[in-house]
This record gives structure tokens, C-alpha cells and sequence, in this order.
């Protein structure tokens, strides 16, 4: 299994059923295969839809009807099309129970980074930056490291997308909880041992007496 | 509504300069003729408010490529590596706006409001230069709201009078920029005789709306 | 002709081809009766609906369609049904072209107060203030006096409903144009004279030499 | 969506004292079985939020005849002469709201913004006890957001999702109101099985609505 389909795996298992869930492009987006159909989860895209399904067959795609990377969907039923004040309107006003977004660095405030590298690279914030002040539950997916730098760094360097805490980090690595005294180490990848996450990981940790496996869908 | 035009005479209403706001995502929903026609008059110095602008090649991705584009009010450059070129080379000046923050900025705009109180963006770099209110509480960022000399969008049904009806992910930022542009031009998939639409599902009334396009194939 | 139908009429003049018009309940409803159907008007009533028509025959009625009284109507060809964000959005954005209004009192800076009656009458603003404030152009529809005063005063001693001078005030006696200067006379009522209008008026006004009889449609 | 209630079902969810919102514009689209079962249950000291109280024995004038209320918010109460006389025997708290500051106020409050930036009701009585903030020059009323333990919705169909339409000028309060109450409960003219509204006709989605009232005549 790949660092990315690890990652995905364990995400899954945050999302409750019932909950409305938008989930960012990229990695993110993954997680929706492993949600089983059975939870009644309806999953927002910010561009304009509750309710969006899985690709549709070839051919049978909609130009009307995509994720927010443009990538072809299908709608489930019972799926409302929303505009973007709508859209935006569930995102800030709490009504979206579970965001998972991308990151390029957390701190260990629990604070994001992910729209901009100076000078390198600025997509912007798209919708990042409404996700993390208004969602409900802020679950951030992504590598542990870039270019063999670690990705959860005692303080961001880059720009941050909120000041607002994350309630969850879940890396190739390790699941990472954010908590007001500091970043909690709560679960290690199969085969990865507490002591390679500190190894790898240069913000400070809380460590407990037991870390254990992940658990995978 | 005023009249029916074809894409190029819509075109020639825009001056150089001008203010525009397109609707679409990742040119899902976004005018394809409309644009088409700008890049065709050969359009500069044009201040775009869109969500993001596509990719090269697509919707307002072909606006940057052909150089219309002077400066940009936007949510989201990510997927359009030019964009980002010539913002870094300085050749459009580009403001990024948290997508939520754009959509209630044109909102404001074009339903009278004075601005947006907003907690996104609080304590990062978007806050600089601007106002922090404090309500209940709460601190929010006052954010101004946007207008422009056209709003340029894409619909999937229109009648004549200009009602317009959109289809599922292509609603997007079309809605909210029919109330905010001085001139509001919509280019409909489909036309229909004025009473076809059912009142419950206008989702833009055509007094919003001052000219449509001309159906594909009429008049071009 | 009684009163209610001079004002009527004449405020129908007022009125433009392809424009958008919000009539108030009462006296400014009636204006509609007054204005032909190849204007292409649309009247928007501000509880949901542009594109208002007739009251429907005996027996025709929709409970789910009245305009802003209660009252039942029916919707012309090319109506839409809009919720009340989107309506007063049009009327706070400047998208309204003209709104007809009651009026309790208009002062000598063309101020109009027409929502409350302290400690006697207090109906409430409902949507009177986002149409003054709003609307392109501000017509007051009322007659000149009640209970042997006047309604057009030096200075409203009601509550105001905003602070923007109205554009046009039509009564049973005269038409009187608001500008920067004062309260200016336009036109009076048939078999009304000037002497007549001033008499009845405790606001000063601004005499023309000619001040000709109304035109009704 | 949690669940179908009966309207007394409902009605005992809403304690004495709670804040409610309820759709309608005199008494049009406004929850009549749930304003009943309010009546029934002797609901006592609710605050409401709506855009008026209808006319005695019609609507919310119901709750105000059978002394439900404590204190509104509102724009309008002309047309209820009970309210006016409860209002100025000192029976019931009235706070009048100008109503496009009314939608707005509830609006921000569902959409999680700071506040209203108005023109509406500058240098009026209403403008009394409010901030006044320079936007670009203009000034405007900051008007503060409104949120409610509970709102009432009125619908012509819902799906058992929850997912909403309204019909013609029954919509006015009740799309913002879906997202302004802690809880929301709706009642629809029909309720039609999941999948059978289209997408682009919902007006309100059914992830906003909490519960339903059965259909008239189910479990009553």
C-alpha cells in the first residue's frame, strides 16, 4: 500500500454517519473510496454540490457536473446543486461537519499552512481558508515530509491559511492530534516506530506510554 | 432585457479597461463564446473578478494567454502555471480572496451592503490592510464589496425576457455576479419563449439581466 | 373620480416601459390598474414574487401566491419567485427602478416618515425603509391632508423612514418635486388652484409662474 | 435528516423560553400545523423571529392571541392590532426591524458572518444603540446576526432527506431561516421519496433540516 492510499485509509475511519464532509483536491479526494455507502454520508464539493458521487463510466460524463478540480462527477440521490454563496454560506456558518484538507506545514499550535510558498509557488486559498475557520472538525491529510524536510515544524515558516487549531493530522507516519499544550502522537503507521516520528518530525511531540498501530478500513 | 447580441458585438460593448466579472469554476459555468470574442477583439487592460482561471487554454485561462488581463481579483491560480508566471513577472497584478470572501464581496456589492464581516482570513496574511471589527465579541475582517462595469455569464436556460435557469456545479459564482455588474450580459445554452421557465425555477430574474447571446450559429 | 383614483392615475404616468416597480399596500396597489400592459412592467412584490398580476378569478386563488398585503394575485408570463434575501437584495442594490409608497408625513427636505405614530400607531417599517433607501426613484402617494392636517410639514415631527429626499410626491391636491432647495410645485389637482394647494400645505413651497393642471392617464 | 415527528412531537421539543424562527409572510408559508401544536402544548415566554404576526386567529397571530410570546423581533405588525395593543400594555417585547435588515441579520447569522452593513435605517430611530462604521467613503449601520434554538419551516415538497422547495411567494423567510436554527424543523405540502427532486430545484438541502413533520394525518 502506497504512502497515499495509507493516508486515505486511515481518514476514513473519522468520518461518522450522517455527516456532511468536503474533502480538498488531491490526496483528500481519495478518501471517498473508502467511505462505505452504507454511512449515509453525503460529501460537499465547494464548487457546487451536496451529494457527490463517484466518477461516471466513460462517456457518460456531464460538462455540468464536476469536483472542485474540475474532474467529471455524478450525483447521488437525494443530491442538491448549491452556487458558491450557498456553498460557502454551509462552509463558514458551521453546517459542514468534517473538512480534510492538504497541507504544507502544521505547527505545533496545530496551525495550517497550505495556500502559498513565496515566491515559489501561490495558487491561493481557494477555498482553504473558509474550510479551516468553518468547518466543524478540520482534518488535515499529508506526507510527513517533502524533500526530506519534515512537514510538522515547530513553528510555520510559510503563510498560515487560519489561525484557528486543526482537530486532526494524519501523515504516512502518524496520526497527530493538536491540543492547546502541544502536537499528541496518538497512533504510529504499520511498521513505523515512535521513535522514527520523532526522528522525523521537528516540531516537539507529546509522547503517551503506548502508541499504537493505526487501524485501516 | 435590452436585446440579443452575437458574441463579437458583446465584445465591442467592453472597452479596453473595463471591469468584468466572469462567472465559472475551473471554466465549468464560466461564458466560453463571451470570452472567445474577447480574446478575438484582442481585449487589454481588463480587470477580471473570477473565482480561478481554468488551465491554459480553457475558459478564462485563454484571457490570460492572450494578454487581456491587466489585474485580477481571484480565489485560485493553482491550476494555471501562466497565471502565476506573469503575476510573478509582474505583468497582471493579481489579489488572491478566499473564495468564500469573493462570493459575499460581489453578493454585497450587488444587494447594497457596505461590506463583509468576516472571520476568514483573521491573523494571516489576508488581514493586512484592513479593518478588524469587533461584534458580540467576535473579531471579524471588514471586507469591501466589489462591483463591475460587466458581469459576463453562463446559463443553461434563458428566456427573452432574461430569466435564467443554471445546471448543477456550473451555478458557481454566476448567481451572485448577475446582481453586481453595471451591465449583465448571459450567454444560455438554450432560449425559450418567455412563460416555458416555471417561476420556481428562475433562479436570476431577466430584470437582472440587460443582454443575452444571440443562440450558437445565429448571427455569428 | 375620488381621490385615491386621481392619485392613482397620475402616479401611473410616472411610471417607464420595461421598468421594475414595487407598489406598497393600500393606496399604491391601485396603480397598477392604471398602467398598460404593452409597458412590459414588471411589479415586484417584496414578500416574493416579480412579475405580480390581476387578482384571480372567484374560485382561481393560490394560497402560495399573494402579494405583500395577504392579498391574492396571479403572476405574468416570464415571473419568477424569489426568497426575501434575493428581494430585498434587488431593493437595497439599486435594482428596483421606482417603489409608490404611503405616506404618514413629507418635510421641506423631502423627508418622508410613514411607519410609525408614537403611542397611538405603531404598524412597524416592514420593508418601507430598504424601499426609500433603495429604490432608484421614490414616489409618496398620499393624500395632502388627514383629519383637516396637513401631510406635507416644515419639519416631520413622526419617526423618519430615512433620510434620503424622495423624488416625486403625489396627492389629491398637487405634485410636488423635492430638490436640494425645497418643495417644488409642479402641477395641481383639476379645478385645484394654487392658492388652494398652499393653503393646505404647511411646508413652504416653491412657487413656479405656471403651474399647470395634472395630465391623468 | 434525524427523523419525521408529529407536530405535538415537535411542539415538546421546543421549551418554554426557547427562540424560534418561523417562516411566512402573513401567515403564507408560514408552519400553521406547528404553530397549532405551539398553541396546543401552551408553549409560554418563546422569542420569535419573523417577518410579522399575520392577522388575530391566522398564522403566528395565533401564538400571540394564546400568549405563546415574550418577545419578537419583526418587521411588521400593522395588520395585527392584537400585537400592537400587547406590544404597548407592555405584554410583549417588540423589537422592529427594518425587513430587508431582518433577512440579512438572519441571513449572517446562518452563514456565520460577523455582522450587516447597512444603509437602511441611518439617522432613523432605528439606527439607535448601533455602531456606525465608514465603508469607501459611505456610511452604514452595523446590524448584528440573528441565530435561533429553533427554526419552523414551511415547504410545498420535501424528500425524506430533508432536501426542500418552496412555491411562488411562500419562499420569503424560510431558505434563510434553514440555516439560522440550532434545530430545524419543516413541514411540507408532500413529502416524495429521496431521489425524486431534482437537484438543481432544491432550495434548501436537506443536510440544514433536522427534522420533518409526518405527513397530515400520519400519527395524529
Amino acid at each position: 500500500m502506497d504512502a497515499k492510499e495509507l493516508i486515505a485509509r486511515r481518514v476514513a475511519r473519522e468520518i461518522r454517519p450522517g455527516m456532511l464532509v468536503n474533502l480538498g483536491i488531491g490526496l483528500p479526494s481519495l478518501v471517498a473510496g473508502y467511505v462505505p455507502a452504507s454511512l449515509g454520508v453525503f460529501f460537499q464539493a465547494e464548487n457546487g454540490v451536496i451529494g457527490l458521487g463517484a466518477r461516471p463510466p466513460e462517456g457518460m460524463e456531464d460538462p455540468h457536473l464536476t469536483d472542485a478540480g474540475g474532474g467529471f462527477v455524478t450525483a447521488v440521490p437525494g443530491a442538491a446543486s448549491i452556487d458558491s454563496a450557498m456553498s460557502f454560506g454551509l462552509i463558514r456558518g458551521g453546517h459542514l461537519d468534517m473538512t480534510v484538507l492538504g497541507g504544507l506545514q502544521v505547527d505545533a499550535q496545530g496551525r495550517l499552512a497550505n495556500w502559498k510558498v513565496p515566491g515559489k509557488m501561490v495558487p491561493g486559498m481557494g477555498g482553504a481558508m473558509d474550510l479551516v475557520t468553518g468547518a466543524a472538525r478540520v482534518v488535515v491529510a499529508m506526507q510527513h515530509a517533502a524533500r526530506g524536510q519534515s512537514k510538522i515544524v515547530a513553528d510555520c515558516d510559510l503563510p498560515l491559511t487560519s489561525l484557528r487549531r486543526v482537530d486532526l493530522v494524519v501523515t504516512d507516519l502518524a496520526v497527530i492530534v493538536p491540543r492547546e499544550d502541544g502536537l499528541h502522537l496518538i497512533e504510529r503507521a504499520p511498521g513505523v516506530s515512535v521513535a522514527d516520528i520523532i526522528a522525523a518530525t521537528t516540531a516537539p511531540l507529546i509522547v503517551p506510554d503506548d502508541v499504537p498501530e493505526m487501524i485501516l478500513i | 432585457m435590452k436585446g440579443a447580441l452575437t458574441p463579437a458585438a458583446a465584445a465591442d460593448m467592453i472597452p479596453d479597461g473595463a471591469s468584468v466579472m466572469i462567472g465559472g469554476f475551473m471554466a465549468v459555468g464560466s461564458p466560453l463564446r463571451m470570452i472567445d470574442a474577447l480574446v478575438a477583439r484582442g481585449a487589454r487592460g481588463l480587470t477580471v473578478i473570477a473565482n480561478d482561471t481554468a488551465m491554459p487554454g480553457r475558459g478564462i485561462g485563454r484571457l490570460i494567454t492572450a494578454g487581456c488581463i491587466a489585474r485580477l481579483i481571484t480565489s485560485h491560480i493553482g491550476l494555471n502555471p501562466e497565471t502565476q508566471a506573469k503575476m510573478i513577472a509582474g505583468e497582471i497584478d493579481v489579489e488572491l480572496v478566499p473564495q468564500g470572501t469573493l462570493v459575499e464581496r460581489i453578493r454585497a456589492g450587488g444587494v447594497g451592503l457596505g461590506g463583509v464581516l468576516t472571520p476568514t482570513g483573521l491573523g494571516t496574511e489576508v488581514q493586512q490592510g484592513k479593518q478588524v471589527i469587533e461584534v458580540q465579541g467576535k473579531r471579524y475582517l471588514l471586507e469591501t464589496p466589489l462591483r463591475a462595469d460587466f458581469a459576463l455569464l453562463a446559463a443553461w436556460q434563458a428566456d427573452y425576457l432574461g430569466n435564467l435557469c443554471y445546471m448543477l456545479t456550473a451555478h458557481n459564482f454566476n448567481p451572485v455576479m448577475a446582481m453586481a455588474g453595471a451591465t449583465v450580459i448571459a450567454e444560455a445554452d438554450s432560449i425559450v419563449p418567455v412563460g416555458v421557465i416555471a417561476p420556481d425555477a428562475v433562479k436570476t430574474p431577466g430584470v437582472l439581466v440587460d443582454h443575452l447571446l444571440l443562440r450558437s450559429g445565429k448571427g455569428e
